[in-house]
């Protein structure tokens, strides 16, 4: 057992992954330079024909990544930042998303793409993406939002593992948190199994992503208050843990659910949707959202971060909802 | 070329008269309702898919298009499953999931035939990736028209293949419209063999009617890629008999007597007389023709006789593991 | 007044405009030859010009309208059918959803998308996609989903005259179906402003697009049963009548969200979302999804149909819903 | 060139000065902290942009990309509201909400400095299409870099503006680099304008440090463009100094004495010594650069004297209309 972080954690379930089998190969732009250390070393131990830098072409090497899985390849690709997932939909929903259907199961596309979720950081509009709740309306594409290092381990390890292609989100404010590290080389964690992350009683707060670590900093705050806060990680969209987050709503009677995305038709509707819809006998209140505010995210810093979920927040919505709202604290 | 006919030379006779035989069918009980959905047929363009076909291996990849019929069975594709497909039967291609778009038999290698336009292009640069990395010599072939050169796809999957030198080899079956637009009103340059100099990759024109011509380009293609030298862009200059899509309604575009002029060079036709001419009895070849009448007509049958997937077949496929079915469909 | 059909609203509402204002124009595939019927006659009343067929090209073409809105023109672009938007997605995700933000305010892009919602006819996985949910969860673009002719007319109108990017989704299914038209020219349904299309008492049905003349079906079998039904048109996705889908719900105190997308991170998701964190209180049973089932739409038409919102299923949800479910009528 | 250095020359000169100064402040304040993201700049690259927009006209359009600093200065814009931008002040020239990768002023004509690689180029054939419908003469003219030509937007903006010939300038600054990746491993074409053949588009290749020779082979494309001749490609063969983006806290890519070679080149020095040779005084050039100095300084004290945008601005200019405050923010 040994420390290491969210992008180590990367780092190492990709190096363990490459290093057993053969058939795994990483492509993106400039990842042989490594921009953000996920591909540190790799170059030496797997050779520049397994560790491929691309031409600026999301949809050709994208779409590349789909074939080379079609015949026998476990390509991951390293899409950078979200925001270019963009000009690489058309192979991403028209073929990566429907080729094993429309040809009846003949086609298997065991293949990952990985991207990161780059906001908060002044980096304006074009680069603050977190776009995952579209993938998620488009069947055929497995979606993971690990929120820790320990998560993106087991669940990256899975991913590479697994026959379907799997959008892999990497939430950029997630990268320096620490985790201790399994050593077994098989340590795995399946996609489509959540996480409690924090037990409690009143209120069931389903966090996505970033918004994990916000919602257990709330739990801490309102604990000190008599609030129990359960947090429940989803830590994959689809599949999407529901008997896991239903079965804490209906424990709690109470649900927030929290997402780093914009509001409108993000995750976290779409979770307070299934909440109303399966669980509405056990609801003791409304289903309240804190998501990002449903404007584009500015450059000037000064305006930038009040938009996301934070702590403070979701410690308003959880009093709000235990009828105990009282001004927030600075 | 076909001094002495030989199996090779009747085989590319009898691919291309399966896919005129298979489309004839198709289009007549498509008019009739018994095909749903849009039906694309490849008549007139046969001398092109057989052509690149036949320069493959068995165990070499094909992409193709939305004009989805011709690519199979000139790869080599057994008729039942692709016309069950065509009638949405569960003993179909694509169990009935895929339809006139995408008559893919991966058996053959044929790994996609995509309604997207251009969507293949990256797809074959990937096989063909793929063929790199696993140090085999199986090459990629991607069939695509003149108007799927102006996607972003093409440019893309033409520059990965380039600039990585893989075993691929671009077809561009310039049939001079794509839909009701002209080539000339879409694509600035008079040859689509112009495009390869972006990507400094060889580019052969080839008369898209004569079979044996688009065999010997696309031999010397896939030589190259093969050997280690890289991707080249075919161009075959062919023609669609039929409007975009058969049986619409209405004729989207008159294209008034050019077409009587393009059915002169029938690539059958064409073929048939040359046979003919090196010596191969009319009678083998009216024996041919029968034949593929009765595969045809067998195909058609067994499709019929075929059952329709059942509801609980739609959630299969969109993953490995089958999905679970939702109550409304249960109940 | 005189009847027309959904399609002929597209064709009359563009002709008018681009008669009034030279600044309209209008680019797509092969709308010279006009597959659908939505610009017969106007090469000969615009010239070439102004009616302009494009190189198959989305992301170029649909980019070129954003150049274009920016310099004083207002393109209208016929994206044929939705699917077609993918290859596009950067053009509209990064440029014509972001520049009047990201510019502070220099740009304006008045230009209207036009794309179909081309589903339930065997045109298979990758022809029959209904995406406009994911444009919803990014700010910057406002999106119409009009159901019957009048409601495309007065609204494909007043978007071309908007002066900012509006996305008009088209419903093959109700292409046929005829509405009475206004004869003045400057006949306009502002976007943003929803429609009751039928009053009741007992449950609100919000229905999207193509599921409207399905939700007025059903309230038809149900007021025989005398479950009185409240049909709640939004017409616009973006913006979204939240008071008046809030209003009806307070009124009937049930709901059920209809859309002929697939169900997770839908409209209907969102709408149900809202419902249920701003009107708990009304709320006397849980809020229903009729939406279409998580998986592609097959081609064969054996098994595609069921997979859609249908009037039975409304109706068995509205059974439900008042706890008077009975077997379902075939 | 330069025989009788005249108010043009001058002006080059002070343009490209004026970017040098300018960016060289805000490298050394981001370092310090108060400039917040990336900034990439644009130092090495001053003749491309400058030789570039001194070839328009004020009414003629202009867009740039991610490298975004250089472009506008280049066509003229004013320096305080690109510093405020810089610091995120709502006197920016976007308010405060575009920053580093985005100073575009539509007030000279600069439509956008998007930071999608290559999506700046549908945006230019659509401006040039606009003129065209108008029936004026003005002109678009894009720049994006070497790695963005490898981009669907590139081969599709290229094909429209050349299929409709469109009154556009494409001005490929080829800095040898898209981030760590060299040209020759993403482009194989040894020139970029070789890609101008897939579009039957002239091409021009010109010493990107050379403001005058960009400027002349710019004018010749405009002229073309102007007069109804449709589009053309200009390659500078340019350098830029930095790292792709500076004080990234390590060196992304080390390009070893390669950067000194091309500091030979400096495009500054280079017309500095061009002007002087042909009579310019030294001191009317050291005087212009204490002005420009000078307005750097002035440009630096402005955005710091300004405000930050309130938080209700985040919610204007989504759309023409402002967005409804959520209610956690007025709370
Ligand atoms: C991305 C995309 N845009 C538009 C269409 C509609 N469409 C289908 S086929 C076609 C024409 C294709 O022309 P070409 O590539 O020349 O092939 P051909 O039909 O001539 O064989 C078009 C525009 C599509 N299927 N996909
Ligand atoms: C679509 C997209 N992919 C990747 C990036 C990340 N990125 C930013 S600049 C850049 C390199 C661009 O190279 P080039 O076009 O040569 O311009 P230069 O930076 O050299 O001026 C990359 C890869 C991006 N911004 N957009
Ligand atoms: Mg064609
Ligand atoms: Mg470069």
């Amino acid at each position: 057992m040994t420390k290491a972080t969210y992008l180590e954690a990367i780092r190492q379930a990709q190096h363990e992954e490459m290093s057993r089998d053969p058939r795994v190969f990483i492509m993106g732009e400039d990842i042989i330079c490594n921009v953000f250390g996920t591909t540190t070393g790799f170059v030496e131990a797997f050779g520049t024909e397994r560790v491929r830098d691309t031409p600026i072409s999301e949809n050709g090497f994208i779409g590349a990544a789909a074939g080379a899985s079609m015949v026998g390849m476990r390509p991951i690709v390293d899409a950078t930042i979200a925001s270019f997932l963009y000009p690489a939909m058309d192979q991403i929903m028209s073929i990566i998303a429907k080729s094993r259907y429309i040809y009846g199961g003949q086609a298997r596309l065991p293949l990952v793409i990985r991207t990161c979720l780059f906001y908060g950081n002044s980096n304006a509009a074009q680069h603050s993406d977190r776009p995952y709740s579209m993938f998620m309306n488009v069947p055929g594409l497995k979606i993971m939002v690990p929120s820790n290092a320990y998560d993106m381990k087991g669940m990256l390890k899975a991913a590479i593992r697994d026959d379907d292609p799997v959008l892999c989100f990497e939430d950029s404010t997630c990268w320096t948190s620490k985790s201790d590290m399994p050593d077994d080389p098989d340590f795995m964690i399946p996609l489509g199994k959540g996480d409690i992350k924090r037990e409690g009683t009143d209120i069931s707060v389903i966090a996505v992503a970033g918004a994990v670590p916000l919602a257990l900093k709330a739990a801490e705050v309102l604990a000190k208050e008599g609030i129990s806060i359960e947090v429940v990680d989803p830590r994959s969209l689809v599949p999407l843990d529901k008997a896991l987050i239903l079965k804490s709503v209906r424990k709690t009677g109470r649900a927030i659910t929290v997402d780093p995305a914009h509001q409108t038709c993000s995750a976290a509707s779409e979770i307070s949707a299934l909440i109303v819809e399966q669980a509405f006998d056990a609801l003791r209140g409304p289903v309240l959202r804190v998501a990002t505010a449903d404007t584009h995210l500015p450059f000037s810093p000064a305006i930038e971060k009040a938009l996301y979920p934070t702590v403070d927040r979701i410690v308003t919505a959880a009093r709000t909802l235990v009828g105990t709202a009282r001004p927030v604290s600075a | 070329m076909t001094d002495r006919p030989n199996d090779r030379s009747l085989e590319k006779y009898r691919r291309m008269l399966r896919i005129r035989h298979f489309e004839d069918k198709a289009e007549a009980i498509h008019a009739a309702g018994e095909i749903p959905g849009a039906l694309h047929t490849y008549a007139g363009q046969e001398a092109s898919g057989v052509g690149a076909c036949i320069a493959l291996r068995n165990d070499d990849y094909m992409v193709g298009t939305h004009r989805s019929h011709g690519h199979p069975i000139a790869k080599g594709a057994k008729l039942r499953p692709l016309m069950a497909e065509l009638l949405g039967k569960v003993t179909g291609i694509c169990k009935g999931k895929g339809g006139s778009m995408h008559l893919s038999d991966f058996s053959v290698g044929s790994l996609g035939e995509t309604s997207i336009v251009g969507s293949g292009i990256p797809v074959a640069a990937g096989a063909a990736l793929g063929s790199k990395l696993q140090g085999n010599d199986r090459v990629a072939l991607c069939f695509f028209g003149d108007g799927a050169t102006n996607e972003g796809a093409f440019h893309e999957g033409m520059n990965l293949a380039a600039v990585w030198k893989l075993p691929a080899i671009f077809v561009c079956e310039n049939n001079g419209y794509a839909v009701s637009t002209p080539a000339s009103a879409a694509v600035p340059v008079k040859d689509i063999a112009e495009r390869a100099k972006a990507y400094a990759m060889p580019a052969i024109i080839v008369d898209g009617q004569d079979v044996d011509a688009v065999e010997a380009a696309v031999t010397e293609a896939v030589e190259r890629a093969r050997t280690g030298g890289g991707p080249t862009l075919v161009e075959t200059k062919t023609y669609r008999y039929a409007d975009h899509a058969v049986n619409m309604g209405r004729i989207l575009l008159d294209r008034g007597a050019e077409v009587d002029e393009w059915r002169k060079r029938d690539p059958l036709t064409l073929y048939r007389a040359r046979l003919l001419e090196a010596g191969v009895a009319a009678a083998t070849l009216d024996a041919m023709e029968q034949e593929v009448a009765d595969e045809v007509a067998d195909a058609l049958q067994f499709a019929r006789d075929s059952a329709y997937p059942e509801q609980a077949d739609a959630f299969d496929d969109v993953f490995v593991d089958r999905l679970p079915i939702p109550d409304y469909l249960t109940a």
